[in-house]
């Protein structure tokens, strides 16, 4: 008994700290200023790289900035890009994957080529046609990420939609006599999109990840933008000397993508409870 | 399905599903290429000016009109298209606009690289993911490897590989912090790739393992008095193979496409730095080069995938090969 | 001629007891770029001129105080109108293919600079003057400039203008630039893409440039030339012992390199336009000379300098870098950091609305300045460029740092569409000041075309003074009137100048006599020898 | 082999006494078999039987210490041989699994694992206990296999279990299990799915086996299969055992209700279905010429069903049967309007309903769709995973045109039997029986004139076979609505159809009223699937007649 509940517990600990983390990352999204008083964009040259302290947490970087304010700061425009460009992603994958699975043969088979072809061609240099064609910023970092991350999940949606369109279920609903509209509205298009719930929430993180691989090129947010890749990427070349301006930034991203991934996993679990 | 079906394979019908096969790689490559063309053309940017304007430099108008003739650049864009898909299809990759060279030897240069790097990424997160997954018995042991795989599934690549390169290259100066020098050169960047790789391929195992494990064939096994490590490994590893092989399959492509950062992490040659130097001038015959190579790793990783498949499930034979 | 002394090359003392060179050995020099071809005529950017230095003679030298040098030409004359240069060449040269080096050679180097097909950005563009070679024997060589160009000589020592067999020169371009040829010290014997270049001594070497410390072939075998682009790799390797020498130590390594007791560094600034943001006077906001100071002022250079490099870099204040010939250190100062000034320039130019940001306004139109960043812009000198946006804005102007690829920034740059380039020029001429400055390298008056003088500055006063130092050879003259463009220039508050280019080597202990050779401060490996 | 032999020579090769199973769940110690006892000898069979659920697998898998790491095991005594079985180690287990108890698990088609050949799984039967080389071990596949009566062992040993019959798999199964010789071999339902021909095969291996003097504890809820194997059978009842005797005595005179219940279940041993009034002129539905050509799975043509003519009448009840792959579900398919025919028409309600031609579309048969009902083989793959009993069922109303109302869906659930209190849940939380009530439901909701029963019973066990068989009879003689059945048991066909058509490879051999066609086969095929149906099926006392019927 004590044992069960156990495991119960032990299986619940783990979503609750990444709610609390995550809760934590939605004030610092909506106000910053509740969790830290300091300006994240003043810069103090002299107080340039200060390892962690007791006044500067999680230290400071090449221009004196407080790593831990721009962490928290840094928190909005990180998450804004990970949900927009998540949500880019998965709204082609979801047109794409719908186009091919109720379009008939050839539309099917043209998803499919057109599947191989997104992912032969790389990631990299779709982002980077979007930053030159775009211009500097976060909306064209938002679509580079989004488009260029479109492959994978328009594979995932698709396999999802092709099961559902040749589920028993809407068979049956075929036999009952409902007419196609009915049908996608009803039944393919409710179960085809349910996994994108969870493919979203762990989806957020993997998007920082891509906008700070792309800071690494030289393509990430305008400074002084506080984001988490950008952040990332210009400590690397102090890792020697600064370690703590690489560690913070990474494991911001890390725990952000752990958590949503974990929050995700529960939703997932919830949601089979409930159809079961 | 008799015996004889299985020795008097079609053979008929195997060139066809080949022949279908290439037609469509072919086709892959085609659009890859005209997209590749496409986009470096409807981007703003003069290859011209980058490659003779890169720092500090004062080229004369005639040379930078001279230049523009050699590339073909003067001339209208439909014609080079026809120009540019005719030379792909009598297999002239052309000549790259910024490294002064062909583009097969540049492909020839920095391909090995890439694919050795790729293989042991590969090889490395596998072992990984086999380990982690036969070796975790019982409740206890099987939750936390599942967290830290999902742990290591999260794990930005590069972030890893600063982390590696500045504990075991610097401070701890166990492998050499850069280069293409021998295997040891090779360690760092491997694991900065394996981990997270393996992470994601542990977790995409897993839930196939665990449902493998509860199979009534299981149970079988167990009933004749087959060892518990024979059973995991023997019987419900093999059931967990599939998804692993279709997303080994996806990040081939993956590695060799995105993996300009770690390659400048580790200072390491190969196919995504040059990739990236090639989009950065706007290098047309050396990006779409690139990008070919990248869609013919692709593909053939998707023809490999596709006889692993076989081999681990011989019920596919009949719908493959 | 005391300043460029002042600024000559910062060299740690030798401990070491002063030994005998030793021959033989490798050397592993770890550099952070790796040129896209080997040979210098073509394109021409930093990281070929110092392969080129390695394996390429020039037809003349320059020393530490800027004064031209015989090396394979013994010696020259100059016509009256400054039109003809004669050079009277040495006889013992060959090339390392077997070609023998003569006149012929002399015309074959300058006609390939030239031609457009060579695609020549860096020795083509200083020739522009270039008519023609008469040979009238084997060993002279009569070089025809169309107009007077009195950094002829000056440009001419640069590696970039280096003399390459005419044999290797007449195969096609491409080949040419995997595989060079030249009478130099080492002789270049593979080149292995993205990963590093091999050089091997050139045994029948026997006619060094005068500012050499030796004779004959070099001491080393071979170097090793390793392309390392991370800089904090680069110096572990350093540690690590991988490598002998690296270039371009970054400044945040410099501390820990100068405690190290194993190694020693060699550094020196490089002559030319320091390290800058040119301000575009072609539209607002800068096409005012006020709001060009005020920005200027705005600027905390010096502090942002001790932050990004850790005290390491000097701040840069003139138009030119102090190493360069006919450098005037008057105008180090003229754009310190002033906020009060800066403001009350602003105030008086009409920038005195703000919007609720604190941003600048006049008319409602918010105080912006555009600044496209290129990818390639190493991380330090964004994090300089970020502090300069900070301190700005204390001033009220909102600084936008706009990153993109390469391409795109040129093009954008070519269309004029920037407040602020960034960029520096090196060259050992002040000379440079006609580049970036004159209405001669404006480009076309319409469309997309390269223009070197990127602030857009048109003036037929500077154009005068600038013009005129090319067509006389008294140096004296030619001093007064760089001094009289410097002030010009300053004048006007047309760049943020931040620090001079720099060679920033670090050595092992083991390794001795690396030189600097004087023309652009590009590493030669000729004397140089490593004890073990 | 020596130490295996001693124990063969004991009297009893189990002694199980007072053996209890608990499991613990969220809402505590929930036991799932208690207090049983009994004694197998050499050569005997003790049969455990009971429905779905009463705890015979857990007792089954408890003797070889497989009932699950959780699982609270206790006993008065459990011996095998001499040996007790109580608290042994993991190590002690598995040094007698396969060599002293060997196993047949439920599910014949999945025991085995798909991606090895069952030479492998046979071979690993003995390295598992390091008996022989591997050249001795493929030598003692072979010969296995043979004995198991399987042809051209060489061959079948190198075949995985996805080319071999059902049949075939379970005497790898049997030769798996009994690898190493044990005297004790446990049969956990060794004929559930399996049809009736397979069925005979494996009881005839088993008698075999028990003749050469194995001990067998045979589990199974088909009471017919038992009666030709069993000498002692104990019926259990949530996990109880509420009656357990001697084999005949027990099937002859059951004295405890719950065994009385499970053997009227027996469809075989139900009533014939009445002979209904003569057919009407004018069929509701006719099938004429049904042609269907597909690649298969080596991309050759071939006729998935080929000439099929069908006739419906209102009130009647036409069933189809045949075996596995013959083409059953794609002739309902076609006729149900899912499927388009290559050749061929159907017509239904004097209008064309299918056919190759392109005039037909789904649109034009939209407005006769409600008059027609299909009941699934699988009906929970047939639910929208989201959606809750009353959500399907209102939609099914909806369909049909008419206004749905809380009151509608609480008469049909009432109609199939189910309580108001099911609406609420979704399919998923019900259990086999209801969800194919609820999947009745569906059906009747548009209140139709045909339904086409895809397998209908097939996935449950017989006491929940009988009441939907038992529904379907009632709704039909009150609503006259017209079936066509498909199944492959012939009991169930006995008791629902009046007319029957018997399929082979795509194409009808037989056709005709059920009296005639079940009593006067013509075509041999349906003369083989009654004689094995048949086999199982005669009187319980006369098993050893059966032995000798080889097929
Ligand atoms: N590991 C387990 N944990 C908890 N409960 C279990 C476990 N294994 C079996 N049970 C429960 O024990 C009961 C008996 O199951 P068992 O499999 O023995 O039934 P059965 O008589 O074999 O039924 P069937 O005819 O369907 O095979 C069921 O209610 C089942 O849910
Ligand atoms: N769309 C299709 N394409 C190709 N082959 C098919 C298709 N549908 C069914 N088949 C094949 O046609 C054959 C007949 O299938 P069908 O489902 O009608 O058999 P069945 O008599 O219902 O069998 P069971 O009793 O196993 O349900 C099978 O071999 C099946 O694999
Ligand atoms: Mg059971
Ligand atoms: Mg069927």
């Amino acid at each position: 008994m004590t044992r069960l509940k156990r495991a119960i517990a032990l299986r619940e600990t783990g979503p609750a700290l990444a709610a609390f983390y995550l809760a934590i990352l939605l004030v610092a999204v909506i106000a910053p200023q509740v969790l830290t008083q300091t300006d994240p964009m003043a810069i103090a040259p002299r107080a340039a790289f200060a390892p962690p302290s007791l006044h500067h947490l999680f230290g400071t970087d090449e221009s004196g900035r407080d790593i831990l304010t721009r962490l928290i700061y840094g928190a909005r425009q990180s998450l804004l890009l990970g949900v927009s460009a998540i949500a880019l992603a998965l709204l082609i994958a979801t047109t794409l994957a719908l186009i091919g699975g109720l379009g008939g043969r050839m539309a099917e088979r043209g998803i499919r080529w057109l599947i191989d072809v997104m992912f032969a061609f790389p990631v990299l240099v779709l982002a980077l046609l979007c930053s030159a064609t775009l211009g500097s910023g976060i909306v064209p970092l938002v679509i580079a990420v989004g488009i260029g991350s479109a492959a994978g999940y328009t594979r995932l949606v698709f396999g999802q939609v092709l099961a559902v369109r040749d589920a028993p279920y809407v068979e049956a609903a075929r036999a009952l006599g409902h007419s196609p509209f009915k049908i996608i509205r009803r039944h393919i298009l409710p179960n085809a999109v349910r996994p994108l719930v969870v493919l979203a929430t762990m989806g957020v993180g993997q998007m920082v990840v891509w906008s700070a691989s792309l800071s690494f090129l030289g393509l990430g947010a305008p400074p002084p933008a506080a984001e988490w890749g950008t952040m990332l990427s210009m400590g690397r070349d102090y890792i020697a000397e600064a370690w703590w301006m690489t560690l913070f930034p990474g494991l911001a991203i890390v725990l952000t993508m752990l958590a949503t991934t974990v929050v995700g996993r529960a939703i997932q679990l919830r949601m089979d409870a409930g159809a079961s | 399905m008799t015996a004889l079906s299985r020795r008097t394979w079609p053979f008929g019908l195997i060139a066809r599903k080949i022949a279908r096969r290439l037609a469509n790689a072919v086709l892959v490559l085609l659009a890859a290429a005209s997209l590749a063309f496409a986009a470096l053309h409807l981007t703003p940017g003069d290859p011209v000016t980058a490659i003779l304007g890169g720092g500090t430099q004062t080229p004369s108008p005639e040379t930078i009109a001279a230049a523009r003739h050699e590339y073909g650049l003067d001339r209208p864009i439909s014609v080079q298209f026809g120009l540019y898909i005719a030379r792909l299809a009598s297999g002239n990759l052309g000549q790259s606009f910024s490294q002064h060279m062909p583009v097969a030897d540049v492909l020839r240069a920095q391909g090995p690289a890439t694919l050795a790097l790729m293989a042991s990424a590969l090889l490395t997160a596998w072992l990984l993911a086999v380990l982690s997954i036969v070796f975790a018995v019982g409740r206890r042991t099987t939750a936390f490897a599942r967290t830290t795989e999902t742990f290591f599934a999260g794990l930005p690549q590069f972030w890893l590989a600063i982390l590696l390169l500045w504990a075991l290259g610097f401070e701890l100066q166990i492998f050499p912090p850069a280069g293409n020098r021998g295997l040891r050169s090779l360690v760092l960047p491997t694991l900065s790739l394996a981990i997270p790789l393996g992470g994601f391929l542990a977790r995409v195992m897993r839930d196939s393992f665990d449902l493998a494990l509860h199979e009534p064939f299981i149970l079988t096994a167990r009933a004749r008095g087959t060892p518990e490590w024979l059973i995991r490994l023997r019987h419900a590893l093999r059931h967990a193979l599939l998804p692993g092989i279709s997303l080994s399959a996806w990040a081939v492509g993956a590695l060799v496409g995105n993996g300009v950062v770690i390659e400048m992490i580790f200072s390491r040659r190969g196919i995504g730095r040059e990739l990236f130097l090639a989009v950065m001038t706007h290098d047309m015959p050396l990006v779409s080069g690139i990008i070919l190579f990248i869609a013919l790793v692709y593909i053939l990783a998707g023809i490999a995938t596709d006889a692993l498949y076989v081999v681990v499930d011989p019920r596919l034979k009949a719908t493959r090969s | 001629a005391a300043a460029v002394l002042l600024t000559g090359c910062r060299r740690e003392a030798h401990h070491v007891a002063p030994q005998t060179p030793v021959s033989g050995g490798t050397i592993v020099y770890a550099t952070d770029r790796e040129p896209v071809c080997l040979d210098p005529h073509v394109a021409g950017d930093m990281p070929q001129v110092f392969v080129a230095q390695q394996y390429l003679d020039s037809l003349v030298a320059m020393d530490d105080r800027g004064r031209i040098l015989p090396w394979l030409a013994t010696d020259w004359q100059i016509s009256d109108d400054g039109l003809s240069y004669t050079f009277h060449l040495r006889r013992d040269v060959t090339f390392t293919d077997g070609t023998r080096f003569d006149a012929q050679a002399v015309r074959a180097n300058l006609d390939h600079m030239v031609d457009p097909h060579t695609q020549s950005g860096t020795a083509g563009g200083y020739i522009r003057q270039y008519l023609r070679t008469d040979t009238p024997d084997d060993y002279t060589a009569v070089v025809h400039l169309k107009s007077p160009y009195a950094a002829f000589l000056e440009v001419l020592s640069q590696g970039f203008l280096g003399l390459e067999s005419p044999r290797a020169l007449a195969r096609p371009r491409d080949v040419n630039c995997q595989s060079p040829v030249g009478s130099g010290p080492f002789m270049v014997q593979r080149w292995d893409h993205q990963n590093d270049i091999v050089f091997v001594r050139n045994p029948a070497y026997n006619w060094g440039p005068p500012t050499a410390l030796h004779h004959g072939p070099a001491r080393l075998d071979r170097i090793e030339w390793r392309f390392v682009a991370e800089p904090s790799v680069r110096f572990a390797a350093l540690q690590a012992g991988e490598a002998d020498v690296i270039d371009s130590l970054p400044p945040e390594a410099e501390t820990p390199a100068q405690r190290n007791r194993d190694l020693w560094l060699l550094m020196a600034d490089r002559p030319g336009n320091p390290t800058n943001g040119t301000l575009n006077v072609r539209r607002a906001p800068f096409n005012d000379v006020r709001v060009r100071e005020a920005f200027v002022r705005s600027a905390d250079i010096p502090g942002a300098l001790g932050s990004v490099f850790f005290h390491h870099y000097r701040h840069a204040g003139g138009p030119l870098s102090p190493s360069t010939p006919f450098y005037d250190p008057a105008f180090e100062h003229v754009g310190d950091y002033d906020p009060a000034r800066a403001n009350a320039l602003l105030d008086a130019a009409g920038w005195t609305g703000r919007t609720a940001d604190g941003i600048r306004t006049r008319n409602g139109v918010p105080l912006i300045v555009h600044i496209p960043v290129r990818s390639s812009w190493p991380t330090a000198d964004r994090t300089l460029w970020e502090q300069v946006q900070a301190t700005a804005r204390a001033t009220g102007f909102q600084v936008l740092l706009e990153n993109s690829d390469d391409t795109s920034v040129l093009t954008r740059e070519q269309a004029w569409d920037y407040d602020v380039r960034l960029g520096y020029w090196n060259t050992d001429t002040a000379d440079v000041l006609r580049i970036i400055f004159s209405s001669a390298f404006l480009g076309p008056p319409t469309g997309h075309a390269n223009h070197q003088n990127a602030a857009g500055f048109s003036d037929p006063r500077f154009d005068r003074i600038v013009n005129d130092a090319l067509t006389t050879t008294d140096q004296d003259r030619r001093r007064e009137l760089y001094r009289q463009a410097q002030a010009a220039a300053a004048a006007q508050f047309l760049q943020i100048t931040t620090y001079p280019q720099t060679t920033r080597l670090a050595l092992s202990r083991s390794v001795h006599d690396v030189r600097l050779e004087p023309s652009l401060h590009v590493t030669t490996l000729y004397d140089a020898w490593v004890s073990r | 082999m020596n130490a295996i032999s001693d124990i063969g020579r004991q009297d009893a090769v189990l002694h199980v006494d007072g053996l209890s199973v608990a499991f613990p769940t969220p809402q505590g110690l929930h036991t799932v078999a208690r207090d049983i006892s009994f004694t197998l000898r050499p050569g005997q069979v003790v049969a455990l039987v009971g429905e779905s659920g009463s705890g015979k697998s857990v007792t089954a898998r408890s003797l070889i210490g497989l009932a699950g790491a959780n699982a609270g095991i206790s006993a008065r005594r459990l011996t095998l041989g001499t040996r007790n079985l109580l608290n042994l180690a993991p190590s002690d287990w598995r040094s007698l699994r396969g060599r002293e108890i060997g196993m047949v698990l439920q599910d014949a088609l999945v025991a085995l694992d798909p991606l090895r050949t069952i030479g492998q799984e046979i071979a690993e039967a003995l390295s598992a206990h390091r008996w022989g080389n591997r050249r001795s071990r493929i030598q003692r596949v072979h010969d296995l296999l043979k004995e198991a009566g399987m042809p051209d062992p060489a061959l079948r040993a190198r075949q995985r279990p996805h080319e071999l019959s059902g049949g075939q798999r379970q005497r790898a199964l049997i030769a798996n299990a009994l690898a190493l010789s044990p005297p004790l071999l446990i049969a956990d339902e060794p004929t559930t799915a399996l049809d009736p021909t397979v069925q005979t095969q494996v009881l005839d291996r088993l008698l075999t086996l028990r003749r050469n003097g194995i001990g067998i504890l045979l589990i199974s809820h088909d009471l017919g299969f038992v009666a030709r194997l069993a000498d002692h059978i104990l019926v259990l009842q949530h996990g109880n055992v509420v009656e357990q005797g001697n084999a005949a005595r027990l099937l002859n005179a059951p004295s405890h209700p719950y065994t009385r219940a499970l053997l009227e279940a027996d469809p075989l041993r139900r009533p014939a279905r009445a002979i209904q009034p003569a057919r009407t002129a004018s069929p509701l539905l006719s099938a004429r010429n049904l042609s269907v050509r597909r690649p298969g799975p080596d991309g050759m043509l071939r006729d998935l069903v080929s000439s099929v003519s069908l006739d419906l009448h209102p009130g009647r009840t036409l069933g189809l049967i045949g075996e596995s792959g013959s083409g059953k579900t794609t002739t309902s398919r076609i006729i149900t309007g899912l499927m388009r025919p290559d050749q061929g028409s159907v017509i239904f309600k004097g209008q064309a309903w299918n056919g190759p031609e392109r005039s037909i579309t789904e649109r034009s048969r939209r407005p006769l769709r409600r008059h027609m009902a299909m009941i699934y083989q699988d009906p929970l793959g047939s639910f929208d995973p989201r959606w809750t009993v009353h959500d399907i069922l209102a939609d099914a109303v909806e369909a049909a045109g008419r206004p749905v109302t809380g009151e509608t869906v609480t008469a049909l659930l009432d109609h199939v039997r189910l309580s108001a209190a099911i609406a609420g849940r979704r399919p998923r939380t019900l259990s086999g029986g209801q969800r194919q009530r609820v999947a009745i439901a569906r059906a009747i909701a548009s209140d139709p004139s045909v339904i086409v029963c895809d397998e209908p019973v097939s996935a449950l066990d017989l006491s929940v076979q009988a009441q939907i068989l038992d529904l379907l009879d009632a709704l039909q003689r009150e609503l006259g609505i017209a079936y066509l059945l498909i199944s492959h048991d012939m009991g169930v066909i006995r008791r629902m159809c009046d007319d029957v058509a018997v399929m082979q490879a795509g194409r009808i051999v037989e056709q005709g009223p059920a009296e005639i066609v079940l009593r006067t086969p013509s075509h041999p095929f349906t003369r083989a699937l009654l004689e094995a149906a048949h086999a199982l099926s005669a009187p319980a006392d006369s098993h050893h007649i059966v032995e000798t019927r080889a097929i």
